[in-house]
């Protein structure tokens, strides 16, 4: 593999590292950006350009602004770091991170078992992702279509503003 | 199709007597005691006119139920469901008479649900398909639950659940080994269905056969009941209104003897053969250890149920003695066993309306008082200690000299259980009629409507000790027994 | 170094997957949560794309788009939700949130 | 005439007895009660007549089938042969007599209708122990008396003693009809029937003499008897049946039911013929059981209770002369002792009435100018029971036995000294009754007089007492065989092995001078009663032992603390049901496991993705371990 | 697309459409009645699109989706109890919140998400299906905002979801990696021609099936369940209970069917497993429970174990039994929810067993109706439980899982309890002075649905005949 592989993927383990370790949230969030960015270099090296592109613009650049936006209208400030470095024990790091490289043991033993014959990298270009996208799969982009539908009510009738909405009972006692 | 006429009645009393309390309570009980008469005396003419050079099966009906699975509406009778529902009319139509004052409170219901387990056990005796059976077994415990549960005494839930969990915990066991003699059959001849008659005679390994009697055997032991399924009896006995303990005693629990004659023996003579020792000890076990828990208890009716743990086990012993001596022997055993615990337990409840307890330590020289109520327990504790004249007698004197034949250590230690069984009959008679009364104010005595049920249950006993002649023809029919 | 692309493509996957669980586990502030998913989710369109490139289709690819739109959805409807609990619990703490349990 | 009539008769009054409980007057109660027997004694006579005049070997009579079922049955039948007839008259003729005494000591009882139907239950079920023909109907019979025998000792139920003593009664017996049940099975399995008759004649092709199958039957049948006839060990029940009135006592305790193991040994004699080590051990428990129960008899306070304990002492007797094959001795003792054991026994009543129910002799005494009638009756009866020679039925019956006990086929020495023995013992314990109670001073007063309808019995009785003796005189006296003649097609005539005159007068001078000495002994010690008798009676030693032997040789605390107690120990402390306890604690079981899963769902979302992840871990792990280990 | 295509679709596009249309009605006009009124429509109209696509089964649409006669089966089935729910709601939520439009919307979007689930056989129609259905489900389960279990329930689901996703996804890109397909067919087909035990993939089957085993709701992935059914209003609870779980049941099966899932025993061990552990867990947590809508969610993660069993037994007859289970475990959960549904009063959900003590005796046809689903959830016949459970046991003894069959009788008998102990409470004779806090508000619409899914399950139970040959009919197309 490229070296320019190994540098990306040292760089997205380091600042996703970055990302779960660090208290402020805003912090975090910039680091996964940077996390995102390395990845969408590992996505460019497996022949995927128009999928790096998109992890940069869509991930990096709306999802994750997203969450920025939103941490920034809650106002979440110091002692919402203060908080997290409380509840971030070091002791609270042990079991998890036991299990969970338990857990990656177990998957890096069972993908070593591959016995795929060593090949290169085939190169996707962008012109197949698209005949793909709008040839066989063009349901599957209807049904994105509807998931993203499903979000977007659900999103509207969550997130609308909260009026006083008491049930009639209680404003009928209460008032 | 008579006998499809006797479950409809049951199941039509059943629903109209429910309907018609919300109008009347007297006109629900007299529908009630008129469906049960109306089969008692169907089942009457129908053994009365039944000549004992007849076909072994009478009224074979049959109509493809499921024929997917090779299920069918297949309902049949010979001697031994004869008597069974015979015994099964019998005793429910005592059963509404005895909760005639006793249950006043949602009386429809009761009813409902009474004739309801009455339907589901007459379903068991006549049933002559493997899964139909399953779902008579089965449909039979919900109105029992709610016969124990609802009406019960203080306790109704926890015994109400346990009868359940424990039947319920057997019937299941039951359904694998049902399925497994399914596939087994199905597997060797390419037939697959739960056609009783079809399955007698299915090939099969010996390992198999044992696994799938075992199946059967269990679920039949819970229900019979032997030690150590016992548990659930004394409970669910003593905490059933009259009728329920009635229906209990004297008809649930001889579903599971029933089964254990019908199905277990000819569907698998040879693992039957080879479990007949341990069955027999199981009931050597429950003759002894039910007598000698009964004597410990100072309950009335927590007694009488463990007496009938005690009596139940001369039904296992022989049952699986293999000869036609015990055989019939446990046929009367179940039919006697029904009338004497029940009048038993029709006295019990009698005497609680009267003095409201069943604590035999709150009891004591009630003859004075209850004459009439002391002849008749006196007659039934006779029968229950095995006094010959009475029909318990012959079932047990038949047992034993039968399954001396095939197992002689065995019957010895039952009939050391003879001795047992006067020691705790005659605890009862001491207890509540005997000994010093200090009590000051009357009882009434027996009345009249009481003194039918236990009449009748009088001259039954005294009949089936005397001349038992006529239920041993109608049993003898049956070749059941195997070897 | 001659390692077979995809097994590396999968074990940086692999790897990014597991911290991202990592985090969730250890985590209790609700955002921390949701964010950590998508690190997971992540690596999961990654592990499509290495895929994609052994065997020069196009299925991983599209598929990596539709797990992108899923995490919009998912992350819109996300904070929404989360936006309503803050208003009733007046934290983000994920042990606040646990009236319900036995 | 029909022999079914014999028992139906008491049944039928017994059933309207009981059912009449309420609507008839004392007088019809009487009147039915005796009136039942009397008919049925009469048929009986009739029959008896008919029998001797046609000189017939039985009359059979199959009434119904009773039961029938794989290749077994047995039916309702009747068969009247010598043996029968000898126990259907003693029955019917002394429980008329004893019923009619019964009319006036029961006079002021409240339940005087239940009494008499249970009586009348008792009698029918008697007679159909003793006409059955088939085992199982004379175990219906068996246990008819048995259950009579409870309802009568617990007549007077509102004392819980009473009712202990009837529960005892009926499970001792029990036990030994439980070794009898057996025993009928096991002839069952050997010759597919249950007929007696039939028995009998194929007992001697399927078995040779000592063959162990019919020893362990003839055993078997043995325990029933023994159970029944209140011979050790079953013995304990009878001396605390007497809580029963006395006319229970004179009827069913020492005429008629408790010798239903004599009638039931006599009855299968040619099984135990064939097998010479139960009928050894027949004998054996007589022995043993005379000699015990007469040094028990000897200490007892309560006049009832001497005659309970002589009863048993006499059956001994009965059961050594069955031993040691003398047959007809056996019955011919059981006749004899019917008549005055019920003499003495309602003689006893009719005393115990007058002192208003005081049965302790040490309260009685000086009685015999108050009472004299009672006192002669009294008199006649104590005499045939010690044996007083010549003059006494009871002397010719018990010197046959004492006789026959050492010179008879199954005899022995050993047997004859144990008899001897007995005659001491017995003329010592009548006597002291007799005497303590007619004699001495007056201690209680006599506020009644028995009326006639108890003394006409007793006279009757009294009469018989002393004439029956004479239907059978040994060889030395006489020689008359009118008895064992009469059972000859029954039972056989007694191998004698030594037939020696001068050992045969030395024999019954040696038991008629023990007698007298015995009854001489009771009146030094009772009327006399010297000093040195009195301090020898109240050395701690004999002291320990007058208890001892007043306890009955404390067979009952043996059997108390070796059965009853580790019984009734088990039975209460698992009361509960330890069984029960399996399934509770599988219940306890279950709502552990409830409460230790509903704490994994705390409503925290970090422990459920842990859950998730645990669940990714085990699945991994399985997969590893199902494809690599 | 062809015209067949557009048939064979129908009940989905039909559904598709309806909400968009929905959506704009709601825009332009929001009434309760009106959405209501044209959601029902909608059903109705879907299930009518099933019958011209009958003519075209089995249609094959590569490589996304196929329709067969178990996919219309099951497409008729989630509709019908999309439809029955759907009744169920009106009341549910006319007298809660003041914005109920949404919720109809939501309901059609997951009802959506569930039926391409049933006719998917590709990954990515999987993943989108599902997570329609999930994303669905979010605004679902939190819908009554005021309530703080709902948000509460609906983050939990939201992360939950969201994380079994991930790891459904990560498995399937393993699959892909190591077979270079995502239709089930191709993957199956790859694997046989593998040659070796592909190790790799059956990892990603293994990550793949938490995110099947989350939907669900089996150990261990079971424990959002009772949290979510207890914050959920009711509809959706039902809704969750049944059409979620029984389309990815469905799928599930299709994607064993399709990949031979027989071939590879370490894949029944982890499901042998699973299914004991589901039984257990589910039956125990329920015992000695209180809240009847988690008692609910207990029973059903227990349910699922036994459906497993019926799974594992590798015979026709296994099918069968879950397609006939599955029915009658419809049948039984939406009345059982429906009875909930009906005594809530408009204050509160009527959710603990305090709430039912007496029911008998005050309202008999409800406690009638409760107590017929209870014992069909028990198995005890005269109900379409018992035939269900019935059909379990034979493929399993006919699949000869002799093991399996013991569990499931062991729990059969823990699960007893605690239903009988709800029949013992709806029966038991209330102390004088005794109220509950619940009144009913038993609406009529709702009380007639409960009527007829009473008699469908007793029905069912008598005479199941009918409804067998359907499903075997069905099923011989499959394997």
């Amino acid at each position: 593999m490229d070296p320019a592989f190994y540098i990306a993927a040292a760089i997205a383990i380091l600042s996703t590292l970055m990302v779960i370790t660090r208290y402020n949230i805003m912090h975090a969030l910039l680091y996964l950006v940077v996390s995102l960015l390395a990845v969408a270099v590992v996505l460019y090296m497996y022949g995927a350009p128009f999928m790096a592109a998109l992890e940069v613009i869509v991930y990096a650049g709306a999802i994750m602004v997203l969450l920025i936006f939103f941490v920034m209208m809650l106002n979440l400030g110091k002692e919402s770091a203060e908080r997290e470095r409380g509840w971030l024990k070091p002791r609270i790091w042990i079991f998890p991170s036991l299990l969970c490289i338990i857990l990656l043991g177990e998957l890096v033993f069972l993908v070593l078992q591959n016995r795929q014959p060593v090949s290169d990298v085939i190169i996707v270009n962008p012109k197949d992702v698209g005949m793909a996208l709008f040839g066989p799969y063009i349901i599957a982009v209807e049904l994105t279509g509807i998931l993203l539908m499903a979000g977007i009510v659900g999103a509207y009738h969550l997130g609308r503003q909260k009026q006083k909405t008491l049930h009639r009972f209680l404003e009928n006692t209460e008032v | 199709m008579i006998l499809l006429v006797l479950l409809l009645i049951l199941f039509v009393a059943a629903l109209l007597s429910w309907i018609v309390a919300a109008k009347s309570n007297l006109l629900c009980r007299w529908i009630a005691l008129g469906s049960l008469l109306i089969n008692l005396v169907i089942v009457l003419v129908i053994w009365v006119n039944h000549t004992t050079t007849a076909d072994r099966w009478w009224y074979n009906f049959r109509v493809d139920w499921i024929p997917h699975f090779g299920i069918s509406l297949h309902l049949a009778m010979d001697g031994l469901s004869l008597l069974m529902v015979a015994l099964t009319f019998f005793l429910g139509a005592l059963s509404v008479l005895i909760s005639w004052k006793e249950i006043d409170k949602r009386v429809g219901f009761f009813h409902f649900n009474l004739l309801f387990v009455l339907c589901g056990i007459t379903g068991v005796f006549l049933t002559m398909d493997l899964f139909l059976f399953y779902f008579f077994w089965e449909m039979m415990l919900i109105p029992m639950y709610f016969l124990i549960g609802i009406w019960g005494h203080e306790r109704r839930e926890y015994a109400a659940n346990k009868f359940f969990l424990f039947t319920q915990a057997g019937g299941l066991l039951m359904l694998l080994a049902i399925l497994g003699l399914y596939f087994v059959h199905g597997a060797n001849t390419h037939v697959y269905t739960f056609d009783y008659f079809d399955l007698l005679n299915t090939p099969m390994e010996p390992g198999t056969a044992r696994w799938l009697m075992l199946g059967f055997l269990i679920a039949f032991l819970v229900k019979v009941p032997a030690v150590p399924f016992h548990t659930w009896l004394p409970d669910a006995h003593t905490e059933a209104s009259t009728a329920g303990s009635v229906v209990l005693a004297g008809l649930l629990l001889k579903t599971g003897a029933y089964g254990i004659l019908r199905f277990v023996l000819p569907l698998f003579p040879a693992a039957a053969v080879e479990i007949a020792p341990l069955a027999m000890l199981l009931g050597v076990i429950g003759i002894l250890y039910g007598a000698m828990l009964a004597y410990a208890q100072t309950d009335f009716k927590r007694l009488i149920a463990y007496t009938s743990v005690s009596h139940m086990g001369f039904v296992l012993l022989g049952a699986f003695a293999f000869n036609e001596i015990a055989y019939q022997g446990v046929v009367m055993q179940m039919i006697t066993h029904g009338i004497s615990t029940g009048a038993l337990f029709i006295i019990a409840g009698a005497l609680y309306e009267r003095i409201h307890t069943r604590n035999l330590k709150q009891m004591g020289g009630l003859w004075t008082r209850l004459p009439l109520m002391g002849s008749a327990v006196m007659i039934f504790v006779m029968g229950s200690l095995g006094l010959p004249g009475l029909g318990n007698f012959i079932a047990e004197f038949l047992v034993l000299l039968g399954s001396w034949q095939a197992n002689q250590w065995l019957t010895v230690f039952a009939t050391i259980g003879l001795v047992v069984a006067t020691a705790y009959s005659l605890r009862i008679m001491q207890k509540v009629f005997f000994g010093p009364c200090d009590r000051q104010y009357t009882l009434p005595d027996l009345n009249m409507r009481e003194m039918v049920i236990i009449v009748a249950l009088v001259i039954v006993i005294f009949w089936l000790g005397f001349h038992p002649q006529p239920v041993l023809n109608t049993s003898q029919n049956i070749n059941y027994v195997v070897r | 170094m001659n390692v077979h692309p995809t097994t590396a493509g999968m074990l940086l996957a692999g790897v990014l997957f597991v911290l991202g669980l990592i985090s969730i586990l250890v985590r209790r502030d609700i955002i921390f949560m949701l964010l950590s998913v998508e690190i997971m989710l992540n690596a999961a369109g990654l592990a499509f794309v290495v895929a994609s490139s052994h065997w020069g289709t196009a299925d991983g690819q599209v598929m990596f788009m539709f797990i992108l739109a899923m995490a919009a959805a998912e992350v819109s409807v996300g904070l929404a939700l989360i936006l309503q609990l803050y208003h009733q619990l007046k934290t983000l703490d994920s042990d606040e949130a646990s009236k319900m349990n036995g | 005439m029909l022999p079914a009539l014999i028992p139906v008769i008491p049944f039928l009054s017994a059933f309207i007895l009981m059912l009449g409980w309420k609507q008839l007057s004392r007088a019809a109660v009487a009147v039915i009660g005796c009136g039942s027997i009397a008919l049925s004694a009469a048929v009986a006579i009739g029959i008896a007549a008919q029998f001797a005049a046609n000189g017939e070997q039985a009359i059979q009579q199959h009434v119904w089938t009773w039961l029938q079922a794989g290749g077994f049955r047995a039916g309702v039948d009747f068969r009247m042969d010598a043996l029968s007839v000898v126990f259907v008259l003693v029955i019917t003729i002394v429980g008329f007599l004893i019923h009619v005494y019964a009319a006036g000591y029961m006079h002021d009882e409240p339940d005087y209708s239940r009494f008499f139907a249970c009586m009348n239950l008792f009698v029918g079920a008697m007679l159909v122990l003793v006409m059955a023909d088939n085992l199982l109907l004379l175990y219906f019979g068996w246990e008819g008396v048995g259950l009579c025998s409870y309802l009568l000792i617990g007549f007077w139920y509102k004392d819980p003693a009473n009712g202990y003593a009837a529960r005892k009664a009926f499970i001792v017996t029990r036990v030994g009809d439980t070794a009898m049940g057996i025993a009928l099975f096991m002839l069952f399995q050997y010759t597919g029937t249950l007929h007696i008759q039939n028995i009998l004649e194929s007992a001697t092709q399927l078995w040779s003499k000592g063959d162990p199958t019919i020893t362990l039957i003839a055993l078997l049948l043995l325990g029933g008897a023994v159970g029944k006839s209140a011979q050790l060990p079953l013995q304990t029940w009878l001396p605390d049946a007497m809580a029963g009135p006395t006319p229970v006592s004179a009827l069913i305790h020492a005429a008629t039911m408790v010798t239903a193991g004599v009638y039931l040994i006599a009855r299968t004699h040619t099984l135990f013929e064939l097998a010479p080590a139960a009928q050894t051990t027949t004998a054996v428990i007589g022995a043993i059981t005379l000699v015990l129960a007469g040094f028990s008899a000897l200490v007892q306070t309560d006049i009832k209770r001497v005659l309970a304990y002589s009863t048993v002492s006499q059956i001994g007797y009965m059961f050594l002369a069955l031993g040691c094959g003398a047959w007809s001795a056996a019955v011919f003792h059981f006749v004899t002792h019917a008549f005055f054991k019920a003499l003495l026994f309602m003689g006893a009543g009719a005393i115990i009435v007058a002192l208003h129910h005081e049965q302790d002799m040490f309260k009685m005494g000086g009685l015999k100018k108050q009472l004299r009638a009672v006192y002669w009756v009294f008199l006649i009866g104590s005499a045939s029971l010690a044996a007083i020679p010549f003059v006494t039925a009871g002397f010719y019956s018990k010197d046959q036995i004492i006789w026959l006990s050492w010179s008879a086929a199954g005899g022995h020495v050993g047997f004859w000294l144990a008899a001897l023995l007995g005659a001491l013992l017995t003329g010592m314990y009548t006597f002291r009754m007799f005497f303590l109670v007619f004699y001495g001073d007056i201690k209680t007063k006599v506020h009644h007089r028995p009326g006639n309808s108890m003394m006409i019995p007793l006279y009757i009785l009294a009469v018989l007492s002393t004439v029956a003796g004479f239907i059978e005189l040994p060889h030395t006296l006489g020689h008359v065989t009118l008895f064992s003649n009469w059972l000859l097609p029954v039972l056989p005539a007694v191998t004698v092995l030594q037939e020696s005159a001068i050992l045969e007068w030395t024999s019954q001078g040696l038991s008629a001078l023990l007698a007298l000495s015995g009854i001489g002994l009771a009146y030094a010690w009772v009327v006399i009663h010297p000093k040195g008798m009195v301090d020898f009676l109240e050395m701690p030693a004999i002291l320990w032992f007058r208890g001892f032997w007043a306890r009955g040789w404390d067979f009952d605390k043996l059997y108390d603390v070796l059965l009853v107690r580790p019984y009734v120990y088990l039975s209460r402390i698992n009361k509960r049901d330890l069984v029960d306890k399996l399934y509770t604690g599988l219940a306890q079981l279950m709502q552990w496991c409830h409460h230790m899963l509903a704490r994994t769902q705390s409503g925290l979302l970090r422990w459920y993705i842990l859950g998730v992840v645990l669940g990714a871990v085990a699945i991994l792990s399985v997969l590893i371990w199902r494809i690599y280990i | 697309m062809s015209f067949a295509d557009f048939i064979s679709l129908g009940p989905l596009i039909t559904l598709s459409a309806a909400v968009v249309v929905a959506m704009l009605l709601v825009a332009a006009w929001r009434n309760h009645r009106m959405v209501y009124g044209f959601s029902l429509l909608a059903f109705m109209m879907a299930l009518t699109a099933i019958i011209p696509a009958i003519k075209y089964i089995p249609h094959a649409i590569p490589p996304l989706l196929v329709i067969d006669e178990f996919s219309l089966f099951n497409t008729g089935l989630i509709l019908v109890a999309g439809f029955i729910i759907l009744l169920l709601s009106f009341n549910y939520f006319e007298e809660r919140e003041e914005r109920k439009e949404e919720y109809y919307l939501l309901l059609l979007l997951a009802t959506i998400g569930a039926l391409v689930l049933v006719v998917s056989r590709h990954f990515m129609s999987l993943f989108l299906g599902l997570e329609i259905l999930s994303i669905s489900l979010y605004g679902l389960i939190a819908y009554l905002r005021t309530r703080e279990r709902s948000d509460e329930a609906g983050i939990k689901y939201l992360m939950l979801a969201a994380l079994s996703s991930a790891f459904l996804l990560f498995g399937m890109a393993l699959v892909y990696a190591f077979t270079g397909h995502m239709d089930f067919p191709g993957i199956g087909v790859a694997l046989r021609q593998a040659g070796y035990l592909p190790v790799s993939v059956m990892a990603g089957f293994g990550l793949m099936l938490i995110g099947v085993g989350f939907k669900l709701g089996i150990v261990p992935f079971h424990m959002w369940a009772p949290d979510i059914y207890e914050g959920a209003p009711l509809p959706v609870a039902a809704f969750i209970a049944t059409i979620s779980k029984g389309a990815m049941l469905v799928l599930l099966i299709r994607f064993y069917q399709d990949i031979h899932g027989n071939d590879y025993p370490m894949l029944w061990w982890i499901v042998a497993i699973i299914a004991v552990a589901s039984m257990f867990v589910g039956n125990w947590l329920a015992l000695t429970q209180q809240n009847i809508k988690r008692i609910l969610a207990y029973s059903s993660i227990a349910h699922m174990g036994y459906i497993l069993v019926a799974f594992l037994s590798g015979v026709q007859t296994g099918l069968e039994a879950i397609a006939f289970y599955l029915v009658a475990y419809f049948i039984t959960s939406i009345g059982a929810f429906g009875v909930v549904i009906v005594m809530s009063s408009s204050l509160q959900d009527a959710e603990t067993i305090a709430d039912y003590k007496g029911l008998f005796w005050r309202h008999p046809w409800v406690a009638t109706v409760f107590t017929a689903m209870l014992l069909s959830l028990a198995g005890i016949p005269l109900t379409a439980g018992f035939i269900g459970k019935f059909y379990i046991v034979m493929a399993g003894v006919n699949g000869h899982q002799w093991f399996l069959l013991f569990m499931l009788v062991i729990n059969s008998v823990i699960g007893l309890y605690y239903y009988i102990r709800l029949v013992a409470a709806m029966f038991s004779v209330p102390a004088p002075g005794e109220q509950t806090m619940v009144t009913p508000a038993l609406p009529m619409a709702g009380n007639i649905t409960l009527v007829l899914l009473t008699i469908l399950l007793v029905a069912l139970g008598v005479y199941p005949t009918a409804m067998m040959q359907l499903i075997q009919q069905m099923m011989r197309i499959l394997v």
